[in-house]
C-alpha cells in the first residue's frame, strides 16, 4: 500500500500556501512535515485528509487491502483539537468513535479500554473528558487512533501538550502503527523520536495564487 | 448511525440541553402569556393554539444553533467529514435526535398546556397532531440554518434571515390547521396534508443543503 | 361526570406519583449499592475503611 | 482561612455523612411503618365521614389536594433551610438535603396541581384558571422543575451547590405569594380555613381526616427525603472513589 | 470600558445573528398571532400591546446565552475576571452592548409592528415607550442567567427558564402601562414609574449578581 | 519587586491536586514549572492568576511598584486558549486588549503595531484572527502581553505550537520582560532557553482533601 500525492498546491484564501509538492509514502513507512509556523504544515495535512480541496494535483491511495472510493476514506486525522466531548465520559467518548469510524479492512481497531491503557490511562475512562488536564486529553485523543483501524494517520503537531514520558509512549504507538503495515504523515516542530522518517521541508507562502485582481 | 443517534441523545440528555429544558422553556413561555394578554379564558383559548405553536418555534430554535457549531469546534465535525457513510446521512441523523430531544417532548407536553390555555378537547388534538407533524420541519431547516452558520463565519445574518422565513409558513400552516378544526367551514385535511409535505420536503432538501454547506465549510 | 370519577382519579394520580417516587428512591438505591459493590470488589475501598491512611494509590 | 475550617469540623463532627448513613438506616423502618399506618387510617377516615351538602363527594379530593399542597411549600422551604446551610455555614449535608427535596417536593407540587384541576372541573366547570394561587403553584412546580434540571447539568457538585443555593433563596419570595395570593387578590381558590390565626373555621367533620392525611403526607415526605439523602451520599462517594481510583491508575507509580 | 463596548457591538455586527435574528423573530411572532385569533381587528388591537410585549420579551432571550459563554469559550473571560475594574462594570457594559445591538432594534420596530396589530397612535406611542423603559431590564436579569449557566455546555434554553419567572413583573407592569395609557381612567404614570424603577434595580442587581455567578463558575 | 506564595493548596472537585507549595519570585527572575501531564501546572497558574481559589495558603505582591489589591491584577495570563476572537482582525483583538488591560504604573505597553512586529508577524495584522496558523495565533497572543504592562507574566505552555525560530523569539521577549523588572511564572514540558531560571517540580496528585463521604 502507498500513499501518493502528485503535485499538490493548495491556496488558502488568496494565497497559494505551497506549490507543486509530491511525494510518496509506503507501507511501514512515516513522513515528517516540518517548517516553520504558517509554513503551511497544517494545510497540507488538510488537504490529504479531504477537508480541504487541493488547487491543483491530487492524492490517491494505491494497492490498498480495501479500495477506498476517497482517500481520506482510509485516514485517521489527529487536529490542534482533539474531536471529543467534554461533558461525555472518556469511554463513551471513545466507544462512540469506535462505532462511527469502524474499522476498515485489512486491520482491527482495538478495545476502548485496551487503548486507554496503551496511552497510560487505563484507570480513567469513566471520568468525563473535560475533567481532564491538556495532555491526559491529548493521550485520550491518540488513543482515538487505536480504536479503529486505519491504515494512514495524518497527526498535526501531536506531541504539543506532552510531557517526555508520553511522547516516549506516542513514538511507540507509532512505530506499532508502521510495523502494522500504516503510514504516519506528521506536522511536528519537536523531534518525534521516530528513526529513520523521511523528511518533508515547507517552506510557506508559494506567492499570490493569480493576480486576479 | 446507531453510535451517532445514541451519542447525541446521550449528549442532550448529560448537558441538560435536551428533553427536560426544552419541555420547561415551552411551559415557561406558555405560563408568561396570561401575565400579558390577562386572564380572559376565551381569549387564551383563541390565541392558544398560535402561542402552543410559537412557543415550540421558539423553543426548537433555541438550542439549534450549536447543532453543527459545537461538533466544528472541538474537531468532531473534520472527523464525521472524511467518513465514508453519506454526510447526508449524518446530517439527517443529528436531526433526528435533536428532534427527539428537544421536538418529542414539546409535542407530548403540548395537550398539557393546551389544557392551560383552555382549549377544547378538538383544538388540543389538532395542535398536538399538527405540532407532531410541524417541528421535524422546523428541525430540518434549521438545521440547513445552522450548518450555513458554520460555513461562513460572519454568516449569522445569513442564517436568521434563511431560516425564520421558511420556518413562516410551517407555522402558518400549522395554526391555520388547528384553526380549521375548531371552525367547521373550513377543511381541515388541506392545511394538514400541506404541512406534512412541507415536511416530507424540509426532510429531503434540509439535511442536503446542510451537508452541502458543510462540506464548503471546511477549511 | 359523576364526582366519583373525579374523587376516584385524585387518588389514583396521587397513588400513581407516591409509588414513582418510592419506586424512583428504591431503583436508585439499589444501583449505588451495587456501584459500591463493583468499587469493593476492584478493591476500591474508603480511606476510613483501609488500614493504613496513606494518600493516594491503591491497596 | 484557618478558622472556617475549623468550624467546618465541628459540624462534620455533628453529622457526617457516615454518621447520618447510620443514623437513617436505623430510624428508617420506623418511619416508613408509621407512615403506612397513618395513611391506612387517613384513607379509612377519608372515605367514612360523609359528603359536604355543597361538594357532594367532591370534597374528599381535600384530603389528597390539601396535604399535597401544603408539602409542596414545605419541600421547598426545606430546600430553602437547606441552602442557607449550604451558604452560611458551608454544611456539606445541607446541599444533599437540597438536591434530595428538589424531585419529591415537584412530585408534591404535582399532585396538587393534578388533584386541584380534578377538583376544580366539577366545582368551576374548568380545569384550569389564571388566578393567583393557582398560577403560583404552578410557577412553583416550574422552579422545582428549573432547578433539577440545572442540578442535573452541573456535573462539578460543589460549584453547583452555591449558585443552585443563591437560586433557590431567590425564588422563595414565591412562597408566601402562594400562601397569601387567595388574600391579596381575589381568586376563585377558597381561603385559608386550617392554618389562620384564628384557628380552624373548617368543620371538625373533615379537619380530622384531613389533619391525619397531612400527618401521614408529612411522615411520607421525610421518610423519601432521608432515603434520597442517603442515596445522594451513596451517589459522591462513589463519584470520590471512581475518581481517586481512576487518578491512582493514572500515574506512573499507579496499579493499572 | 469604551473598547468593551465597541468591540461587543463591532462583534454583534460582525458575527451577525444579534440585532436582526431578534427583530426578526419579533416580526415572526407578531405577524403569526393574527393566523392564531382570526382577522378580528378589534381583539387585535386590544391584544396588541400584550402581544407586542411578549414578542419583545422571547426576542430578546434568543443569543442572551451567549453572553459570556463565547467569551468563557475562547479564554477572554480569565482575563476579563483577573482586572483591576470592578466586574460588575464589565458585566454591565456587556449588558449595554448586548442591549444596543438586540434590545434597541425591537424598539424601532415596534411601532412599525404596532401598526399591524390596528393599535391607535396613543397605543403604539405607550408601547414603544414602555419597551423602551422595559427591554434593558430584561437584558440585565437575563446577564445573571448567563452567568450562571456559562459552565454549561448547553445551557441556553436554561437561561431562559431562568430569566422568564424574573421578567414577569417587568412584563405585567410594561402591559399595564400601555394599558393604562389607552383606557382614560387608570393613570399612565405609576406603572410605567414602576417599570422606570424595576429597570434601574435590575441594572444594579442583574449585574451584581452576574459577576458573583461568574467568580464562582471561573474554574 | 517579589512575588509570594505560601503554603498553596488547590482541590480540583474533590481532590486536592497539591498541598503546601510556597515560593518566591523576585523581581527579573523567572520560575519554571515542571511535572508530568495532570501534575496540576495549569492548576497552579490558575490559582496565581487568581482564577481559582485556593483551598489554603496565600500569594501576595511585595513592594510593588503601585500596589494593587489583588495578586492578579498585576498578572498577564497566558493560557491555553488565546483570549482572541477569530472574527475580528488581529489589530481589533490586540487594540481592544491595550485599552481593556491598560498599563499598570511602573511600565509601559508597546503600541499594537510594534508588538506585533515583535513576535513576527508584523505585517498581517489586518487579516481576521480565525485565519492565522495554530502557532502564528499563539504568537498573537503573546503580542497581548506586550501591548500592556503586567509585571508579572503566568504562561501555561506557551511554546506549544511554536517553530524554532518563534521559541527563541520567545525566549527573548522573556528575558527583555525580566530585564524590564518583571517576573515570570511558566509551566512547560519543553526547555525555554531561559538561564538561571528557577525550577518548581509538581508531583501531581496529593490525596482526597477530605474524606467528607
Ligand atoms: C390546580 C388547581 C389548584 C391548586 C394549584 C391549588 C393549590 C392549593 C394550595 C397551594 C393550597 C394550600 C394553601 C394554604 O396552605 O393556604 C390549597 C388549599 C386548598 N385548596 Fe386548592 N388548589 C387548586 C384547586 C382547588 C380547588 C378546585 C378546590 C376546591 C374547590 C381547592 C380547595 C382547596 C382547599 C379547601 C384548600 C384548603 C385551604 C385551607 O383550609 O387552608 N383547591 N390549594
Ligand atoms: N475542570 C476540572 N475539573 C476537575 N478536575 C480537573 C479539571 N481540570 C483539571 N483537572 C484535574 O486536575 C489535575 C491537574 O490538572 P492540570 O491541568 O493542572 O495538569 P497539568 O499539570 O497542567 O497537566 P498538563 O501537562 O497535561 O497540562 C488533572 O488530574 C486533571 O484531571
Ligand atoms: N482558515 C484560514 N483562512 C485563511 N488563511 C488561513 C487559514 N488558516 C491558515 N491560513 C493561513 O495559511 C498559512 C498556513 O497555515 P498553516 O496552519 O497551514 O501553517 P502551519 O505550518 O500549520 O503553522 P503552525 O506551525 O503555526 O501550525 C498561514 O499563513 C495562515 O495565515
Ligand atoms: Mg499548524
Ligand atoms: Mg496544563
Amino acid at each position: 500500500m502507498r500513499l501518493v500525492a502528485e503535485g499538490l498546491s493548495a491556496k488558502r484564501g488568496e494565497d497559494l500556501i505551497f506549490h507543486d509538492i509530491s511525494f510518496e509514502v509506503a507501507a511501514g513507512e512515516a513522513l515528517v512535515v516540518k517548517g516553520a509556523n504558517g509554513a503551511g504544515k497544517s494545510t497540507l495535512l488538510r488537504v490529504l485528509a479531504g477537508l480541504l480541496p487541493p488547487e491543483a494535483g491530487s492524492v490517491r491511495i494505491d494497492a490498498a487491502a480495501h479500495t477506498v472510493e476517497r482517500p481520506c476514506e482510509a485516514c485517521h486525522y489527529l487536529g490542534h483539537r482533539n474531536a471529543m466531548k467534554r461533558e461525555l465520559s472518556v469511554e463513551e467518548n471513545l466507544r462512540f468513535w469506535k462505532a462511527c469510524l469502524g474499522d476498515l479492512q485489512g486491520g482491527q481497531g482495538l478495545a476502548v479500554d485496551a487503548a486507554a491503557a496503551m496511552v497510560g490511562l487505563g484507570g480513567i475512562t469513566h471520568l468525563p473528558f473535560g475533567y481532564l488536564s491538556a495532555g491526559q486529553q491529548r493521550r485520550i485523543a491518540m488513543a482515538k487512533l487505536l480504536v479503529a483501524w486505519r491504515p494512514v494517520w495524518l497527526l498535526d503537531e501531536p506531541t504539543a501538550a506532552l510531557d517526555a514520558a508520553a511522547e516516549e509512549m506516542f513514538s511507540g504507538l507509532v512505530t506499532r502503527h508502521l510495523s502494522a503495515g500504516g503510514i504516519a504523515i506528521a506536522a511536528t516542530h519537536q523531534p518525534l523520536g521516530l528513526g529513520g522518517a523521511k523528511e518533508l521541508r515547507m517552506t510557506g507562502f508559494a506567492g499570490l495564487a493569480e493576480d486576479a485582481w | 448511525m446507531i453510535a451517532l443517534l445514541v451519542r447525541d441523545l446521550r449528549l442532550s440528555v448529560r448537558a441538560g440541553g435536551g428533553a427536560l429544558i426544552g419541555v420547561l422553556f415551552f411551559m415557561t413561555v406558555v405560563a408568561v402569556i396570561p401575565f400579558g394578554v390577562g386572564p380572559d379564558l376565551n381569549l387564551l383559548s383563541r390565541i392558544g393554539p398560535a402561542i402552543l405553536w410559537i412557543g415550540a418555534l421558539l423553543a426548537s430554535l433555541l438550542g439549534l444553533d450549536r447543532l453543527f457549531q459545537a461538533e466544528r469546534e472541538d474537531g468532531s465535525l473534520d472527523l464525521l467529514l472524511m467518513q465514508e457513510t453519506p454526510l447526508v446521512l449524518i446530517v439527517f441523523v443529528k436531526c433526528l435526535a435533536h428532534w427527539i430531544a428537544t421536538g418529542l417532548p414539546l409535542v407530548l407536553a403540548s395537550p398539557l398546556l393546551g389544557l392551560f390555555m383552555n382549549m377544547d378537547e378538538m383544538a388540543i388534538g389538532a395542535t398536538t397532531l399538527t405540532l407532531l407533524a410541524g417541528t421535524p420541519a422546523i428541525t430540518f431547516i434549521g438545521a440547513a440554518g445552522a450548518a450555513i452558520a458554520v460555513a461562513l463565519p460572519r454568516g449569522g445574518l445569513l442564517v436568521s434571515i434563511l431560516v425564520l422565513p421558511l420556518a413562516i409558513p410551517v407555522l402558518i400552516f400549522g395554526v391555520s390547521a388547528v384553526h380549521a378544526a375548531i371552525e367547521d367551514p373550513a377543511p381541515f385535511l388541506p392545511p394538514f396534508l400541506i404541512l406534512v409535505a412541507l415536511n416530507l420536503f424540509f426532510a429531503v432538501v434540509g439535511p442536503v443543503a446542510a451537508a452541502g454547506a458543510l462540506r464548503l465549510s471546511s477549511d | 361526570m359523576s364526582h366519583a370519577f373525579y374523587v376516584a382519579v385524585s387518588y389514583a394520580a396521587t397513588f400513581a406519583t407516591v409509588a414513582g417516587l418510592v419506586l424512583w428512591v428504591w431503583l436508585d438505591h439499589r444501583a449505588r449499592r451495587r456501584e459500591l459493590e463493583q468499587l469493593e470488589a476492584a478493591g476500591v475501598r474508603r480511606r476510613s475503611a483501609r488500614p493504613a491512611a496513606k494518600s493516594g494509590g491503591q491497596p | 482561612m484557618n478558622e472556617p475550617s475549623l468550624v467546618i469540623r465541628k459540624f462534620s463532627d455533628l453529622a457526617n455523612p457516615t454518621r447520618f448513613l447510620a443514623l437513617v438506616a436505623r430510624v428508617w423502618p420506623w418511619m416508613a411503618g408509621m407512615t403506612i399506618c397513618l395513611f391506612a387510617l387517613g384513607l379509612y377516615l377519608a372515605f367514612a365521614t360523609v359528603g359536604d351538602y355543597q361538594q357532594g363527594d367532591t370534597v374528599r379530593i381535600m384530603y389528597v389536594h390539601v396535604p399535597a399542597a401544603w408539602l409542596s411549600m414545605m419541600g421547598y422551604s426545606v430546600m430553602a433551610v437547606s441552602a442557607l446551610g449550604t451558604l452560611v455555614w458551608r454544611h456539606p449535608l445541607a446541599d444533599v438535603s437540597a438536591r434530595a427535596a428538589a424531585p419529591i417536593g415537584a412530585c408534591f407540587t404535582f399532585v396538587a396541581l393534578v388533584t386541584g384541576s380534578l377538583w376544580g372541573k366539577p366545582m368551576w366547570g374548568t380545569w384550569w384558571v389564571w388566578d393567583a394561587r393557582l398560577t403560583s403553584v404552578f410557577v412553583l412546580f416550574l422552579m422545582y422543575l428549573g432547578l433539577i434540571a440545572l442540578n442535573r447539568a452541573m456535573d462539578d457538585p460543589t460549584r453547583a451547590a452555591k449558585v443552585g443555593a443563591v437560586l433557590i433563596l431567590v425564588g422563595f419570595i414565591n412562597i408566601p405569594i402562594i400562601k397569601f395570593s387567595v388574600e391579596w387578590w381575589n381568586t376563585l381558590h377558597q381561603p385559608a380555613s386550617v392554618i389562620r390565626l384564628d384557628g380552624p373555621t373548617i368543620d371538625a367533620e373533615f379537619l380530622r381526616p384531613l389533619l391525619v392525611m397531612a400527618a401521614a403526607f408529612t411522615l411520607l415526605f421525610l421518610t423519601l427525603h432521608a432515603l434520597a439523602m442517603r442515596n445522594e451520599i451513596l451517589r459522591r462517594r462513589i463519584a470520590v472513589l471512581r475518581r481517586h481510583a481512576a487518578r491512582a491508575a493514572g500515574r506512573p507509580g499507579g496499579a493499572a
